[in-house]
């Protein structure tokens, strides 16, 4: 551990500067103990972190190009643009990273059980897959509207031999990925045996710390490729965030190199970073799109259900605090320009969330010049949004 | 961890002087007569603000030692749908801390010996602000807070315990049946008032209690404290209550069936006569 | 090129024994000429190698990995079982390879306009998407009912900018794969500037030859990780077949090592190889499932989409006629239950096409004994099969 | 190749003494008269055996030169969908070579002048047997056989072309816009009877003529063969024809016009007759 670097993680409280730690009930307290530590051995188990390294190669397939982009950069006509290709990924996500790696920890806890909650389902399929072949029952909680928009993925976690649940707010009229979220911890309050797999760099410590290790290899890998293709560091990084998990994979390794710029776009309107305030929810304190008061979080909106959410990862708000990361927004508009873009110029179906990325990342190319090196994080691949994209193209798809 | 040990009885020293006293008379005074405390909960704002500081009188009226006036929050964590319904409707009328406040010091008004008990969550009071909270609280006639989301690993746990032991208010622990034996201790160690216990691995209002579970649970806290433990979450009718008043608890709590009751009876012109009503089986069966 | 090598490809006249070569109307003659010659040609260019090569590796994703389903490999209880990962690949299926590598092709003969046929979809979007990388339109020929039953292809082709048509047969009652190539082979009499991407391993000579040196990028691979993981070969290599380009794909490169066994899956109601006679359509000479007088195909069925078909390309044919595969079938119960049991214990969604070499590879792996090595080929994702999987799941789907 | 060329030379000569004596005599007939060949198009078994026999019968009467009678296959490559559903409706009928056969010998016992020329694809006849299609074929009087999918460069090319030629039957070729100069070098060198020119690019009954494109297309194949070449495809009314004919050609084939009026008068009882007199407004603009 360098002293200074922001590579190191929470400090010994789980706290990142002012934000992070763990906002938990005492019925979780010591599950989040044993958990961190089960973690901080895990990781200095020379097997396991194998066993992890085996799997994202065999079964995840890592690791994925970091493929220069060469239509759309022509077509952009400014910085050379890299896409990172998480969307090749086994279940089409960054989020089988993570979900990998926390059932293994979880087998080797010797947990005989596993809950997630999840937003657009990609966290859930990826956990109801590693569940399957590692052998654990799986319980997903998922808002009643994600159910109804992304019920192919839910479909999918059936398969793999998960149950799906549920989950409204307090109100029982809608349910989105914050609701999933106090479903999780509620279930997980009722069932402290059980292992919880948080899909994102949120939630109480340990969650965010174990969520940007497993994401990490996303980053490496990127500083290895671009060495390798450039033979130096890129000039900007810039991903979508929701959670902050992907985009904290994908920057976590460049936290030190100063010269790189890192951005991370969130929705228009659930721009928590941009326009939150600091709070406490859910287990953790960072920014939050929140009422007045502090009694309950604002309803969001997004094109992309994976990054609707109304906060962000709390690595994510001391990075913001200390400017390390230039956070931003762009609109649904921008974003599903993005999408339809890549589609035609590079015949990849990018998924929503990361078009945020794309779509900043032509204004960010524009503005760089032609010999600077752009790499954006594609974190999914879109099979799951093209019945939205037929939807709002029409007739205007022939 | 030494450190944060030796904090903890520097603390801890400092309590024994400043404890709150009328909540300390209560389990006193039941102690004498060999009875046991009646703790009482409801959501503040729920169903409206005068109507909840009606069932609050009422409930003081019927007999109850200590009422809990909960704080709403939208995503509680460890509350049931019932409670969390309540809240969201409570937030949706415009329920704040300072209306919460004013009930409280309406109820503490009409009865100076009721234990009162605020109950909620850190991000309410984080965003009022903790030293404002603490002075409004006081001038509110506040005994207690109990913060479910506040562990002592967090920063705002002292803060918080410093701002309101300044003006004399304790800050109630929870244990519950995943707490280990090292955990019981420290945070005993850190505990003002009483213990609140809770019988049941889950959430408010969905699984029945167990006098066995609830005993074995006291026991392992009776081991490092003397302050009186209130056994609570699971208690659905005075049956409930008064199996569990047979174990060596010093309190029960009955908490989501009054949200329940309320909710049930919402359009009762005499609704809260009729809480209190109900409140009184509790209470008979305690005597 | 070894003499006697089963992996020469065909005669020069485009025979694999008698099987094969292009009986095509005069107006195709001089495309499938040229295209022969651009093909030889450019297979001789290092240039033109390496370009492929290159988009293999960042565009696609290869080599994906030669993975050990352990899980599988234990609930069976015989031969150790490695699936070849193409269902990694971008767009899901092993359909990219060949895509790709006609679209370099293409683009390397001037052509200006880009035609195919299609089953599943499969084809389809990975034609489209290699089009849209390489800014050449694309109009994509699908049977009615395809269309109805792979309706998301039909949309991810549309948003990679290809226009589809639809077909049906004579009667224009019905539309399948068959009637797509009917159709396409019409479409490029009627426009035969147009370059032809053909899908499988069919058609006139040189198609099945350029199929098959394209897909046998799988198998090279399979034989490097098998030496590096196992330091041998496999003994046995089993995929499905429709076409047969996956399947070809997967064993060329072990032709000639006869200590391998190699099957080839046909659907039990489209097994064109096991029940079919000789008889020549669409421009080729194979085994087909055809009427007494040779005048029409039989209606075939298949519970996946992309092997029901009549016939299957002309190697397979002379494969089979000289014993060096063996072709055999499996009823779509056996394959569906494959289907569910490759989710439940490794956590990935195959596709239904390669749900019938793995319910073949069941059985072929309990016969074979612990301390052999069977290869499955994965050559698709299922994501397209869950409305399907729903369907005959019903309420069991809990 | 050099083998295959010596072998297409050795192939010509042995051609040329034993061409098809009717078709030559029926261009000779025309060219002294400065005519046109007009060559009819039908579909065996369509809309059923009696009638496509028929409909063959009024067409010879009503004064066409050639008459092609398509073998039905279902797969037609190069037909466009009016003709393949004729096609498919006649498989479902149950044609099959021998009735074909059975037509074509009732037609030329009406009528012992036409030409008569199957036409369609080679499975039929591969699964039938090629020596046994070629003999049976004799026996019914058919002069000649197109075989679409039948390059020279298949090996059942030289199996038929012997087939055929052992019993005086000639293979006819297919010239396309897309053939280039050596390839109709090397057809030409191989083709036996009449050239059937495709004028467009594309499939039958989709497009419409144009005689400039046509006659180019005639010119280039003029170059290498004196046989009468026959102009095809997207012919759709006698003012085409008559454009058509203005060409250099030596006919011209009316192909799946025909068929469809046959589909568009399919309930008419007196549907051969009708046929005829709509033939027979091509053959008066060809006069
Ligand atoms: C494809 C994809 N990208 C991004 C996200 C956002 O999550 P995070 O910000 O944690 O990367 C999700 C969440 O579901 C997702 O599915
Ligand atoms: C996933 C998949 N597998 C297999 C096939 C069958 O084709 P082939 O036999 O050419 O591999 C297809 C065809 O569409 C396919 O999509």
């Amino acid at each position: 551990m360098t002293k200074n670097s922001l590579k190191n993680g929470p400090d010994e409280f789980g706290y990142y500067g002012e934000f992070g730690s763990r906002y938990a009930p005492e019925i979780l307290m010591p599950n989040l103990i044993e958990l961190e530590e089960a973690f901080n051995d895990a990781i200095n188990d020379k097997k396991f972190l194998d066993e992890f390294n085996y799997y994202l190669k065999e079964w995840i397939g890592r690791p994925n190009p970091l493929y220069y982009a060469e239509q759309l950069t022509k077509k952009v006509g400014g910085a050379k643009i890299y896409f990172k290709s998480d969307h090749l990924n086994h279940l089409g996500a960054h989020k089988g990273n993570n979900a990998l790696f926390q059932i293994l920890l979880a087998k080797r806890m010797g947990k005989k059980k596993v809950l997630c909650e999840t937003g657009a389902g990609a966290h859930l399929i990826a956990t109801a897959a590693a569940c399957a072949f590692k052998d654990l029952p799986c319980i997903g909680y998922m808002g009643r509207d994600d159910i109804f928009l992304q019920s192919t993925n839910v479909l999918k976690a059936k398969l793999f031999g998960a149950k799906v649940i549920e989950c409204v707010d307090g109100t029982g009229e809608k349910g989105v990925l914050k609701d999933a979220c106090t479903s999780v911890l509620k279930a997980w309050s009722s069932d402290p045996d059980a292992f919880y797999c948080c899909g994102s760099a949120i939630g109480p410590h340990p969650f965010p710390r174990i969520v940007q290790y497993a994401q990490s290899v996303i980053g490496k890998e990127i500083k290895e490729q671009i060495l390798e293709k450039e033979g130096r560091l890129p000039d900007a990084i810039c991903a979508c965030i929701g959670g902050g998990s992907n985009l904290i994979g994908a920057i976590h390794e460049f936290l030190d190199d100063k010269e790189v710029k890192l951005y991370g776009v969130e929705p228009e309107h659930s721009a928590a970073l941009t326009n939150g305030t600091v709070g406490i929810m859910q287990g953790f304190k960072s920014f939050m799109l929140q009422s007045e008061t502090g009694d309950s979080t604002l309803a969001t909106q997004s094109l992309a259900s994976g990054i609707n959410f109304y906060s962000a990862g709390p690595e994510h708000a001391y990075l913001k605090k200390i400017k390390r990361v230039n956070y931003t927004h762009v609109s649904d508009k921008e974003a599903f320009d993005a999408f339809q873009l890549v589609c035609k110029t590079e015949g990849i179906l990018i998924a929503f969330e990361p078009a945020f990325a794309v779509g900043y990342g032509i204004k960010l190319a524009k503005e760089m010049g032609k010999d600077k090196l752009l790499v954006l994080n594609i974190c999914g691949r879109g099979d799951k949004d093209i019945d939205t994209a037929e939807r709002i193209l029409g007739d205007k798809l022939e | 961890m030494a450190e944060v040990i030796r904090t903890l009885i520097l603390r801890r020293e400092f309590w024994e002087i400043n404890l709150s006293d009328r909540i300390k008379k209560i389990f006193k005074n039941l102690k004498e007569k060999n009875n046991k405390a009646l703790i009482s909960f409801s959501v503040a704002g729920f169903p409206d603000d005068q109507t909840s500081l009606e069932i609050c009188k009422v409930l003081s009226d019927s007999g109850v030692h200590i009422h809990e006036l909960n704080m709403p929050h939208a995503e509680a964590q460890a509350d049931g749908p019932i409670i969390q319904l309540a809240n969201i409707k409570s937030i949706k009328k415009g329920i704040n801390l300072d209306k919460i406040f004013m009930i409280a010091e309406k109820l503490r008004l009409h009865n100076p010996n009721l234990g009162i008990c605020l109950m909620g969550y850190l991000n309410n009071i984080f965003i009022y602000g903790i030293e404002k909270f603490a002075e409004k609280a006081n001038k509110a006639g506040v005994d207690a807070l109990i913060c479910v989301d506040l562990p002592a690993d967090v920063k705002e746990e002292k803060q918080i315990r410093d701002a309101l032991k300044k003006v004399g208010i304790s800050l109630i622990k929870l244990i519950t049946p995943t707490t280990n034996e090292n955990r019981i201790k420290e945070i005993t160690m850190d505990a003002e008032s009483f213990i609140y216990s809770v019988n049941l691995k889950g959430i408010t209002g969905v699984k029945t209690v167990q006098v066995n579970e609830a005993n074995q649970q006291i026991d392992r806290i009776k081991k490092y404290t003397n302050l009186p433990i209130v056994s609570g979450f699971g208690i659905k009718n005075p049956q409930d209550a008064k199996e569990i008043a047979k174990s060596n608890c010093d309190g029960v709590v009955v908490g989501s069936q009054i949200v329940k009751y309320i909710q049930e009876n919402i359009d009762d012109k005499n609704l809260p006569q009729k809480v209190g009503s109900y409140v009184k089986t509790f209470v008979e069966v305690l005597k």
